[in-house]
Protein backbone atom coordinates (compact mmCIF):
# COMPACT_ATOMS: atom_id res chain seq x y z
CA UNK A 1 0.00 0.00 0.00
CA UNK A 2 0.89 3.29 -0.57
CA UNK A 3 1.39 5.96 2.60
CA UNK A 4 2.26 9.66 2.37
CA UNK A 5 5.26 10.22 5.28
CA UNK A 6 5.69 14.08 6.49
CA UNK A 7 8.74 15.19 8.12
CA UNK A 8 9.12 18.58 10.17
CA UNK A 9 11.75 20.04 11.36
CA UNK A 10 14.74 18.50 12.71
CA UNK A 11 13.63 15.15 10.62
CA UNK A 12 12.95 17.22 7.66
CA UNK A 13 16.47 18.53 7.62
CA UNK A 14 17.71 14.25 8.54
CA UNK A 15 15.61 13.99 5.45
CA UNK A 16 16.52 16.05 2.99
CA UNK A 17 12.82 16.37 2.54
CA UNK A 18 9.81 17.22 4.19
CA UNK A 19 7.44 14.49 2.05
CA UNK A 20 8.01 11.35 0.90
CA UNK A 21 6.30 8.41 -0.83
CA UNK A 22 6.72 4.82 0.65
CA UNK A 23 5.20 1.58 -0.54
CA UNK A 24 4.72 -0.81 2.53
CA UNK A 25 3.50 -4.22 2.47
CA UNK A 26 -0.48 -4.74 3.61
CA UNK A 27 -0.61 -5.63 7.62
CA UNK A 28 2.26 -3.01 8.46
CA UNK A 29 1.81 -0.88 11.15
CA UNK A 30 3.27 2.79 12.05
CA UNK A 31 6.27 0.67 13.78
CA UNK A 32 7.05 -0.81 9.96
CA UNK A 33 7.06 2.37 8.33
CA UNK A 34 9.61 3.74 10.97
CA UNK A 35 12.14 0.38 10.63
CA UNK A 36 11.48 0.96 6.66
CA UNK A 37 12.86 5.11 6.51
CA UNK A 38 15.66 3.89 9.16
CA UNK A 39 16.88 1.17 6.98
CA UNK A 40 16.91 3.92 4.23
CA UNK A 41 19.82 5.35 5.65
CA UNK A 42 21.97 8.25 5.33
CA UNK A 43 19.97 11.08 7.42
CA UNK A 44 17.02 8.74 8.39
CA UNK A 45 19.13 6.33 9.81
CA UNK A 46 19.47 8.96 12.99
CA UNK A 47 16.18 8.58 13.32
CA UNK A 48 14.88 7.40 16.79
CA UNK A 49 14.04 4.07 17.04
CA UNK A 50 10.31 5.01 18.50
CA UNK A 51 9.80 8.74 17.32
CA UNK A 52 6.32 10.44 17.70
CA UNK A 53 4.36 9.75 14.91
CA UNK A 54 0.48 11.02 13.70
CA UNK A 55 -1.32 9.22 11.58
CA UNK A 56 -3.92 10.98 9.81
CA UNK A 57 -3.30 14.54 11.61
CA UNK A 58 -3.65 12.11 15.26
CA UNK A 59 -1.05 11.00 17.87
CA UNK A 60 -0.94 7.25 16.95
CA UNK A 61 1.19 4.44 18.92
CA UNK A 62 3.42 2.90 17.15
CA UNK A 63 1.30 -0.46 16.55
CA UNK A 64 -1.33 1.50 14.77
CA UNK A 65 -2.38 -0.84 11.50
CA UNK A 66 -1.45 1.64 8.28
CA UNK A 67 -4.14 1.63 5.26
CA UNK A 68 -3.65 2.62 1.97
CA UNK A 69 -3.49 6.83 1.23
CA UNK A 70 -2.79 7.09 5.05
CA UNK A 71 -0.90 10.41 5.82
CA UNK A 72 1.88 9.57 8.94
CA UNK A 73 3.65 12.26 10.15
CA UNK A 74 7.30 11.42 11.93
CA UNK A 75 7.09 14.65 14.98
CA UNK A 76 10.06 15.66 16.84
CA UNK A 77 9.38 16.83 20.66
CA UNK A 78 7.89 19.79 20.14
CA UNK A 79 8.36 23.29 21.17
CA UNK A 80 5.12 25.30 20.63
CA UNK A 81 4.28 28.53 22.65
CA UNK B 1 -14.11 29.88 20.50
CA UNK B 2 -11.93 31.10 18.23
CA UNK B 3 -8.52 28.92 17.14
CA UNK B 4 -5.73 29.62 14.32
CA UNK B 5 -2.39 30.27 13.50
CA UNK B 6 -0.89 33.31 11.71
CA UNK B 7 1.96 34.14 9.14
CA UNK B 8 1.13 37.40 10.66
CA UNK B 9 2.13 39.65 13.71
CA UNK B 10 -0.49 39.15 16.42
CA UNK B 11 -2.16 42.32 17.77
CA UNK B 12 -2.94 41.44 21.78
CA UNK B 13 -6.05 43.69 21.58
CA UNK B 14 -7.52 42.04 18.49
CA UNK B 15 -7.27 38.97 20.51
CA UNK B 16 -8.81 39.84 23.03
CA UNK B 17 -11.43 41.30 21.67
CA UNK B 18 -12.04 37.98 21.13
CA UNK B 19 -13.37 37.08 23.95
CA UNK B 20 -15.32 38.91 26.91
CA UNK B 21 -19.10 39.32 27.41
CA UNK B 22 -21.08 41.55 29.77
CA UNK B 23 -21.74 37.86 31.83
CA UNK B 24 -18.29 37.77 32.47
CA UNK B 25 -16.23 39.87 35.54
CA UNK B 26 -12.67 38.20 34.25
CA UNK B 27 -11.09 38.59 31.10
CA UNK B 28 -7.03 36.91 30.88
CA UNK B 29 -4.54 37.63 28.43
CA UNK B 30 -1.33 35.52 27.88
CA UNK B 31 1.43 36.46 25.55
CA UNK B 32 4.29 34.60 24.64
CA UNK B 33 7.16 36.54 23.40
CA UNK B 34 10.33 36.46 21.92
CA UNK B 35 13.03 36.30 24.09
CA UNK B 36 16.72 38.17 23.54
CA UNK B 37 18.82 35.25 24.64
CA UNK B 38 18.20 31.57 25.72
CA UNK B 39 20.31 29.87 28.33
CA UNK B 40 22.52 32.97 28.33
CA UNK B 41 23.17 32.88 24.18
CA UNK B 42 22.07 35.89 22.75
CA UNK B 43 18.97 35.05 20.02
CA UNK B 44 19.03 37.18 16.68
CA UNK B 45 15.51 35.67 15.51
CA UNK B 46 13.65 32.35 14.95
CA UNK B 47 11.25 30.60 12.85
CA UNK B 48 8.46 28.23 14.22
CA UNK B 49 7.15 25.29 11.95
CA UNK B 50 4.11 23.83 12.04
CA UNK B 51 2.48 20.95 11.20
CA UNK B 52 -0.89 23.26 10.66
CA UNK B 53 -3.42 20.76 9.15
CA UNK B 54 -2.69 19.13 12.51
CA UNK B 55 -1.90 21.80 15.17
CA UNK B 56 -5.35 23.82 14.06
CA UNK B 57 -7.20 20.09 15.27
CA UNK B 58 -4.75 19.09 18.56
CA UNK B 59 -5.25 23.34 19.73
CA UNK B 60 -8.74 22.69 18.87
CA UNK B 61 -9.41 19.97 21.26
CA UNK B 62 -7.32 21.40 23.92
CA UNK B 63 -9.29 24.45 23.91
CA UNK B 64 -12.72 22.15 24.32
CA UNK B 65 -10.63 20.69 27.16
CA UNK B 66 -10.47 24.06 28.87
CA UNK B 67 -13.71 25.20 27.97
CA UNK B 68 -15.18 22.50 30.60
CA UNK B 69 -12.57 24.08 33.34
CA UNK B 70 -13.37 27.54 32.35
CA UNK B 71 -17.37 27.28 32.41
CA UNK B 72 -17.66 29.10 29.22
CA UNK B 73 -16.33 28.91 25.49
CA UNK B 74 -14.87 32.41 25.65
CA UNK B 75 -11.20 31.04 24.47
CA UNK B 76 -9.56 32.80 21.90
CA UNK B 77 -5.67 30.83 20.80
CA UNK B 78 -3.63 32.37 18.28
CA UNK B 79 -0.22 31.21 17.82
CA UNK B 80 2.41 32.20 15.34
CA UNK B 81 4.35 30.83 12.93
CA UNK B 82 7.20 31.46 9.89
CA UNK B 83 10.10 34.05 11.22
CA UNK B 84 9.78 36.07 14.40
CA UNK B 85 11.83 39.19 15.49
CA UNK B 86 13.04 39.24 19.36
CA UNK B 87 10.13 40.82 21.53
CA UNK B 88 7.39 39.30 19.01
CA UNK B 89 4.46 37.45 20.04
CA UNK B 90 4.63 33.97 19.30
CA UNK B 91 1.28 32.80 20.90
CA UNK B 92 -1.41 35.05 22.42
CA UNK B 93 -4.14 33.48 24.86
CA UNK B 94 -7.11 35.26 25.71
CA UNK B 95 -9.71 33.64 28.20
CA UNK B 96 -13.12 35.64 29.88
CA UNK B 97 -15.33 33.82 32.15
CA UNK B 98 -17.63 34.66 35.67
CA UNK B 99 -15.20 34.86 37.97
CA UNK B 100 -10.97 34.71 37.74
CA UNK B 101 -10.17 31.39 39.48
CA UNK B 102 -11.62 29.64 36.78
CA UNK B 103 -10.08 32.01 34.12
CA UNK B 104 -6.47 31.44 35.90
CA UNK B 105 -6.78 27.94 35.47
CA UNK B 106 -7.94 27.47 32.16
CA UNK B 107 -5.12 29.69 30.91
CA UNK B 108 -2.50 28.05 32.63
CA UNK B 109 -3.86 24.71 31.20
CA UNK B 110 -3.64 25.76 27.76
CA UNK B 111 -0.25 27.28 27.92
CA UNK B 112 0.84 24.31 29.52
CA UNK B 113 -0.99 21.79 27.17
CA UNK B 114 -0.09 23.95 24.17
CA UNK B 115 3.64 23.31 24.79
CA UNK B 116 3.98 19.62 24.93
CA UNK B 117 1.23 18.66 22.57
CA UNK B 118 1.21 20.97 19.75
CA UNK B 119 2.73 20.13 16.80
CA UNK B 120 4.83 22.96 16.39
CA UNK B 121 8.75 23.54 16.42
CA UNK B 122 11.45 26.30 17.37
CA UNK B 123 14.54 26.87 14.84
CA UNK B 124 16.46 29.37 16.98
CA UNK B 125 18.81 32.04 14.74
CA UNK B 126 22.06 33.32 17.46
CA UNK B 127 23.96 36.37 17.59
CA UNK B 128 27.13 34.04 17.00
CA UNK B 129 25.61 33.49 13.60
CA UNK B 130 25.08 29.42 14.64
CA UNK B 131 21.32 28.08 14.54
CA UNK B 132 19.26 25.27 15.78
CA UNK B 133 16.24 23.37 16.56
CA UNK B 134 15.52 23.77 20.19
CA UNK B 135 15.17 20.84 22.32
CA UNK B 136 11.79 19.76 22.52
CA UNK B 137 9.11 17.82 24.68
CA UNK B 138 7.66 14.88 23.62
CA UNK B 139 3.77 14.84 23.31
CA UNK B 140 2.18 12.18 25.89
CA UNK B 141 0.94 9.68 23.99
CA UNK B 142 -2.19 8.12 23.21
CA UNK B 143 -2.18 4.86 24.89
CA UNK B 144 -2.84 1.68 22.46
CA UNK B 145 -6.49 0.11 22.08
CA UNK B 146 -4.81 -3.44 22.93
CA UNK B 147 -5.61 -6.18 21.02
CA UNK C 1 6.63 49.64 38.35
CA UNK C 2 3.44 51.52 37.81
CA UNK C 3 0.07 51.91 40.08
CA UNK C 4 -2.58 54.55 39.71
CA UNK C 5 -5.78 55.02 40.20
CA UNK C 6 -8.29 56.40 37.44
CA UNK C 7 -11.72 58.34 36.81
CA UNK C 8 -11.03 57.44 33.07
CA UNK C 9 -11.99 54.20 31.17
CA UNK C 10 -8.87 51.76 31.52
CA UNK C 11 -7.53 51.30 28.13
CA UNK C 12 -5.92 47.34 28.07
CA UNK C 13 -3.54 47.40 25.48
CA UNK C 14 -1.96 50.73 27.07
CA UNK C 15 -2.03 49.20 30.32
CA UNK C 16 0.08 46.13 28.26
CA UNK C 17 2.16 48.33 27.32
CA UNK C 18 3.33 49.90 30.69
CA UNK C 19 5.42 46.05 30.84
CA UNK C 20 7.37 43.88 28.54
CA UNK C 21 11.00 43.61 27.79
CA UNK C 22 13.41 42.30 25.45
CA UNK C 23 14.05 39.69 28.80
CA UNK C 24 11.31 38.53 28.81
CA UNK C 25 8.88 35.27 27.33
CA UNK C 26 5.71 35.66 29.53
CA UNK C 27 3.15 38.39 29.37
CA UNK C 28 -0.21 38.06 31.57
CA UNK C 29 -2.66 40.50 31.56
CA UNK C 30 -5.81 40.42 33.95
CA UNK C 31 -9.01 42.49 33.39
CA UNK C 32 -11.48 42.57 35.88
CA UNK C 33 -15.15 43.49 34.60
CA UNK C 34 -18.32 45.08 35.80
CA UNK C 35 -20.59 42.01 35.10
CA UNK C 36 -24.62 42.25 34.12
CA UNK C 37 -25.89 40.34 36.94
CA UNK C 38 -24.59 39.87 40.90
CA UNK C 39 -25.80 36.70 42.63
CA UNK C 40 -28.90 36.86 40.14
CA UNK C 41 -29.69 40.39 40.39
CA UNK C 42 -29.25 42.56 36.99
CA UNK C 43 -27.21 45.66 37.87
CA UNK C 44 -27.43 48.48 35.97
CA UNK C 45 -24.23 50.01 36.42
CA UNK C 46 -21.47 51.21 39.87
CA UNK C 47 -19.56 53.61 41.59
CA UNK C 48 -16.29 52.56 43.13
CA UNK C 49 -15.46 55.09 45.67
CA UNK C 50 -11.29 55.17 47.04
CA UNK C 51 -9.35 56.10 49.99
CA UNK C 52 -7.22 57.30 47.17
CA UNK C 53 -4.06 58.20 48.89
CA UNK C 54 -3.82 55.24 50.79
CA UNK C 55 -4.75 52.96 48.07
CA UNK C 56 -1.93 53.90 45.92
CA UNK C 57 -0.02 53.33 48.91
CA UNK C 58 -1.13 50.11 49.69
CA UNK C 59 -0.99 49.08 46.05
CA UNK C 60 2.59 50.12 45.47
CA UNK C 61 3.27 47.48 48.93
CA UNK C 62 1.26 45.22 47.19
CA UNK C 63 2.90 45.20 43.87
CA UNK C 64 6.68 45.28 45.83
CA UNK C 65 5.55 42.00 47.21
CA UNK C 66 4.36 40.72 43.38
CA UNK C 67 7.76 42.04 42.18
CA UNK C 68 9.59 39.62 44.57
CA UNK C 69 7.47 36.56 43.48
CA UNK C 70 7.87 38.11 39.54
CA UNK C 71 11.85 38.43 39.93
CA UNK C 72 10.67 41.51 37.78
CA UNK C 73 9.67 44.74 38.39
CA UNK C 74 7.65 45.16 35.48
CA UNK C 75 4.20 45.52 36.52
CA UNK C 76 1.64 47.55 36.28
CA UNK C 77 -2.10 48.25 38.24
CA UNK C 78 -4.52 50.72 37.48
CA UNK C 79 -8.04 50.51 39.30
CA UNK C 80 -10.71 52.35 38.35
CA UNK C 81 -13.12 54.62 40.21
CA UNK C 82 -16.23 56.84 40.01
CA UNK C 83 -19.01 55.55 37.97
CA UNK C 84 -18.68 52.24 36.03
CA UNK C 85 -21.22 50.92 33.15
CA UNK C 86 -21.56 46.95 32.27
CA UNK C 87 -18.85 45.59 30.97
CA UNK C 88 -16.09 48.53 31.96
CA UNK C 89 -12.67 47.26 33.24
CA UNK C 90 -12.41 48.09 37.09
CA UNK C 91 -8.88 46.79 37.57
CA UNK C 92 -6.25 46.06 35.09
CA UNK C 93 -3.22 44.19 36.10
CA UNK C 94 -0.27 43.61 33.69
CA UNK C 95 2.86 41.90 34.45
CA UNK C 96 6.01 40.13 32.43
CA UNK C 97 8.85 37.62 33.62
CA UNK C 98 11.22 35.83 31.87
CA UNK C 99 9.52 32.53 32.32
CA UNK C 100 5.47 32.03 32.42
CA UNK C 101 5.03 30.31 36.32
CA UNK C 102 6.18 33.40 37.75
CA UNK C 103 4.14 35.71 36.03
CA UNK C 104 0.96 33.13 36.72
CA UNK C 105 1.67 33.99 40.37
CA UNK C 106 2.42 36.81 40.65
CA UNK C 107 -0.51 37.78 38.79
CA UNK C 108 -3.21 36.06 40.76
CA UNK C 109 -1.35 37.35 43.83
CA UNK C 110 -2.02 40.57 42.67
CA UNK C 111 -5.68 39.98 42.30
CA UNK C 112 -5.99 38.38 45.17
CA UNK C 113 -4.24 40.70 47.87
CA UNK C 114 -5.76 43.95 46.21
CA UNK C 115 -9.74 42.28 46.92
CA UNK C 116 -8.13 42.28 50.28
CA UNK C 117 -6.46 45.37 51.03
CA UNK C 118 -7.06 48.19 48.59
CA UNK C 119 -9.18 50.70 50.39
CA UNK C 120 -11.90 50.69 47.87
CA UNK C 121 -15.73 49.86 47.92
CA UNK C 122 -17.89 49.09 45.42
CA UNK C 123 -21.71 50.66 45.14
CA UNK C 124 -24.19 49.06 43.01
CA UNK C 125 -27.36 50.26 41.17
CA UNK C 126 -29.68 47.53 40.39
CA UNK C 127 -31.95 47.18 37.42
CA UNK C 128 -34.80 47.35 39.78
CA UNK C 129 -33.82 51.02 40.94
CA UNK C 130 -32.21 49.06 44.46
CA UNK C 131 -29.07 50.12 45.29
CA UNK C 132 -26.24 49.11 47.82
CA UNK C 133 -22.51 48.92 48.99
CA UNK C 134 -21.40 45.51 48.09
CA UNK C 135 -20.38 43.07 51.12
CA UNK C 136 -17.25 43.42 51.55
CA UNK C 137 -13.40 41.46 52.69
CA UNK C 138 -12.28 43.01 55.96
CA UNK C 139 -8.21 43.31 55.46
CA UNK C 140 -6.02 41.37 57.71
CA UNK C 141 -4.80 43.51 60.39
CA UNK C 142 -1.48 44.29 61.47
CA UNK C 143 -0.74 42.72 64.31
CA UNK C 144 -0.13 44.92 67.71
CA UNK C 145 3.69 45.28 68.50
CA UNK C 146 3.00 44.73 71.97
CA UNK C 147 4.14 46.40 75.74
CA UNK D 1 -5.86 66.68 70.59
CA UNK D 2 -7.27 67.12 67.59
CA UNK D 3 -7.45 64.12 65.16
CA UNK D 4 -9.46 64.27 61.91
CA UNK D 5 -11.40 61.43 60.57
CA UNK D 6 -12.39 60.04 57.19
CA UNK D 7 -15.57 57.92 56.62
CA UNK D 8 -15.95 55.74 53.56
CA UNK D 9 -18.70 54.16 52.09
CA UNK D 10 -21.44 53.04 54.01
CA UNK D 11 -19.60 54.45 57.79
CA UNK D 12 -19.68 57.49 55.44
CA UNK D 13 -23.53 57.26 54.78
CA UNK D 14 -24.13 56.15 58.46
CA UNK D 15 -22.23 58.94 59.42
CA UNK D 16 -24.35 61.82 56.79
CA UNK D 17 -20.82 62.75 56.63
CA UNK D 18 -17.08 61.57 54.92
CA UNK D 19 -15.29 63.88 57.60
CA UNK D 20 -15.31 64.97 61.37
CA UNK D 21 -12.81 66.88 63.51
CA UNK D 22 -12.69 65.27 66.84
CA UNK D 23 -10.83 66.71 70.32
CA UNK D 24 -9.75 63.68 72.13
CA UNK D 25 -7.91 63.26 75.71
CA UNK D 26 -4.14 62.66 75.47
CA UNK D 27 -3.12 59.45 75.66
CA UNK D 28 -6.09 58.03 73.07
CA UNK D 29 -6.03 55.36 71.43
CA UNK D 30 -8.07 54.50 67.90
CA UNK D 31 -9.91 52.48 70.09
CA UNK D 32 -10.83 55.26 72.25
CA UNK D 33 -11.61 57.37 68.93
CA UNK D 34 -14.15 54.66 68.07
CA UNK D 35 -15.51 55.05 71.29
CA UNK D 36 -16.28 58.65 70.97
CA UNK D 37 -17.42 58.16 67.59
CA UNK D 38 -20.06 55.73 68.72
CA UNK D 39 -21.52 57.10 71.75
CA UNK D 40 -22.27 60.15 69.07
CA UNK D 41 -25.11 58.06 68.37
CA UNK D 42 -27.36 58.49 65.54
CA UNK D 43 -26.02 56.59 62.06
CA UNK D 44 -23.04 56.37 64.10
CA UNK D 45 -24.05 54.39 66.76
CA UNK D 46 -24.53 51.59 64.23
CA UNK D 47 -20.57 51.41 63.96
CA UNK D 48 -19.02 47.81 64.62
CA UNK D 49 -17.48 48.04 67.56
CA UNK D 50 -14.22 46.98 66.34
CA UNK D 51 -14.59 48.14 62.83
CA UNK D 52 -10.70 48.29 60.48
CA UNK D 53 -8.78 51.44 61.12
CA UNK D 54 -6.33 52.88 59.19
CA UNK D 55 -4.04 55.58 61.08
CA UNK D 56 -2.27 58.43 58.65
CA UNK D 57 -3.05 56.05 55.78
CA UNK D 58 -2.16 52.82 56.89
CA UNK D 59 -3.97 49.65 58.57
CA UNK D 60 -3.00 49.81 62.29
CA UNK D 61 -4.52 48.09 65.53
CA UNK D 62 -7.62 49.70 67.76
CA UNK D 63 -4.43 49.96 70.55
CA UNK D 64 -2.70 52.49 68.34
CA UNK D 65 -1.72 55.62 70.38
CA UNK D 66 -2.82 58.41 68.91
CA UNK D 67 -0.89 61.95 68.31
CA UNK D 68 -1.97 65.53 67.33
CA UNK D 69 -2.96 66.16 64.02
CA UNK D 70 -3.27 62.37 62.84
CA UNK D 71 -5.46 61.09 60.08
CA UNK D 72 -7.85 58.30 61.35
CA UNK D 73 -9.97 56.44 58.70
CA UNK D 74 -13.10 54.18 59.25
CA UNK D 75 -12.92 51.34 56.92
CA UNK D 76 -15.41 49.06 56.14
CA UNK D 77 -15.17 45.48 54.49
CA UNK D 78 -13.44 46.71 51.52
CA UNK D 79 -14.54 45.55 48.20
CA UNK D 80 -12.29 46.35 45.37
CA UNK D 81 -11.03 44.29 42.12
Amino acid sequence: MRIRLLLFALYRDLAGAGELELELPAGATAATLVDAVRRRGGGLGRLPETPVVAVNQEYAPLETPLREGDEVALLPPVAGG
Amino acid sequence: MHVSLTQSPIDPSAVLELVGSPADGAVLLFLGTVREQNQGQPVSGLRYEAYEKMAEDVLRAIVEEAAGKLGTRRIAVVHRTGELAIGDVSVAIAVSSPHRAEAFDACRYLIEELKVRLPIWKHEQYVDGEARWLEGKAPPMPQSAGP
